[in-house]
């Protein structure tokens, strides 16, 4: 179990190494890793975050994720700072006995980053900046585990 | 009371502070908003749309209602976008 | 774009850093990896497949997801073979524009894997062997994406 | 027509050949497997819960009404356990 908020860039390999359940109590692995991804003239991502909430945030959803597919483990890193086109934004890997377990809760993280982590995207693109709005269906997706 | 008021994107830059000290007897987050609002037309604007607003207390994620009681810390921010 | 079907483990670092999309047109990857799980006396799974048949079921299921969710870049490696406690079955990794379609391609591609690819398991245990027994709710899985 | 048999898992185990070459004028593959069941218990066995046996013509699922004109390859096989 770990959650990291970081500007550095991670090792999606290493992460995965360390992820507990690799001694025959995980049949399923799942790894999901956010890229900037480059629409039109964006060329860079800056993520403004929240520090002295962000860990709590992020452990909270880890728990909650934890107690309700009883996962094996769950490692999340989320990065904040300029990151260029192409480069990794943050990473959720999850162990599970059973694959539906994995795929629920590796998806219900996302969710619930996406809407209750204090993170806040800019984006820096050939016509200036501009932040990223949320979705109407950000909300909504998160309806979906009530 | 004094409390640390914090603000982040939009709205951080639109009130030209990331944070600041307030001097404030608001009971609730509501009654703090409209405290600010009549400081300057930067708070104003900011919290015009207040459905583009979102506020934790203590680091707590809650709503406008929340009561301040022994609260250090406000932050204000548009909905978040993580992931 | 990559099916491959062998007895060799595989590296799942390497298989990511293979995937298509990091010029910046994909924006969420997905990984989902199978590994030999142990219940109780289990100590080893042994993988039957249908050699002239395996490749082009597997690459029928990848072409439909591709299809289905304009994927970027997708590699499916599935072993078969004697397969220790702990060890990797098989992996599926994804590439797409945005996140939805990552998490719902990888998990078609599992469901589909589990019924429509031509393999069978055979417990290895304290117990002697048995085939594993496909399970009334993996059909019922299938029917979810028709 | 001479068809090659396969069979996997299970149901190889209980027939005991991996594969075999069986001359057979059967129109379909429920004409096959009635074939086979009157050789010898082996086969009836193999074949008595019909519901936990697939089959693949040429290397395509299909089912147990599927025409065998022209077809090289017949497999039969428990339900798949991919993944």
């Amino acid at each position: 179990m770990a959650v990291l908020v970081q500007q550095a860039d991670f090792d999606l390999a290493q992460e995965l190494a360390q992820l507990g359940g690799a001694d025959g109590s995980a049949g399923a692995v799942i790894s999901f890793t956010g890229l900037v991804r480059g629409d039109s003239d964006l060329h860079a991502l800056e993520l403004e975050h929240y520090p002295a909430m962000t860990s709590a945030a992020l452990e909270q959803i880890e728990q909650a994720a934890r107690k309700r597919w009883g996962l094996i483990d769950v490692r999340i890193i989320h990065r904040f700072g300029k990151l260029e086109l192409g480069q990794q934004i943050m990473m959720v890997a999850v162990s599970a006995p059973h694959r539906r377990a994995a795929f629920e809760a590796a998806d219900y993280i996302m969710d619930y980053l996406k809407s209750r982590a204090p993170f806040w995207k800019k984006e820096h693109s050939t016509q200036g900046t501009a932040w990223v709005d949320a979705k109407p269906e950000d909300e909504d997706d998160l309806a979906r585990w009530t | 009371m004094n409390l640390n008021v914090v603000y982040f994107a939009w709205l951080r830059e639109r009130i030209g502070e990331p944070s600041e000290m307030v001097e404030t007897n608001a009971a609730t987050v509501a009654d703090l908003i409209k405290e600010l609002r009549t400081r300057e037309e930067r708070y104003d604007l900011a919290f015009s749309d207040l459905d583009a607003v979102r506020v934790a207390v203590d680091q707590t994620l809650t709503d406008f209602d929340a009561p301040l009681d022994n609260a250090r810390e406000v932050a204000f921010f548009p909905p978040m976008t993580g992931g």
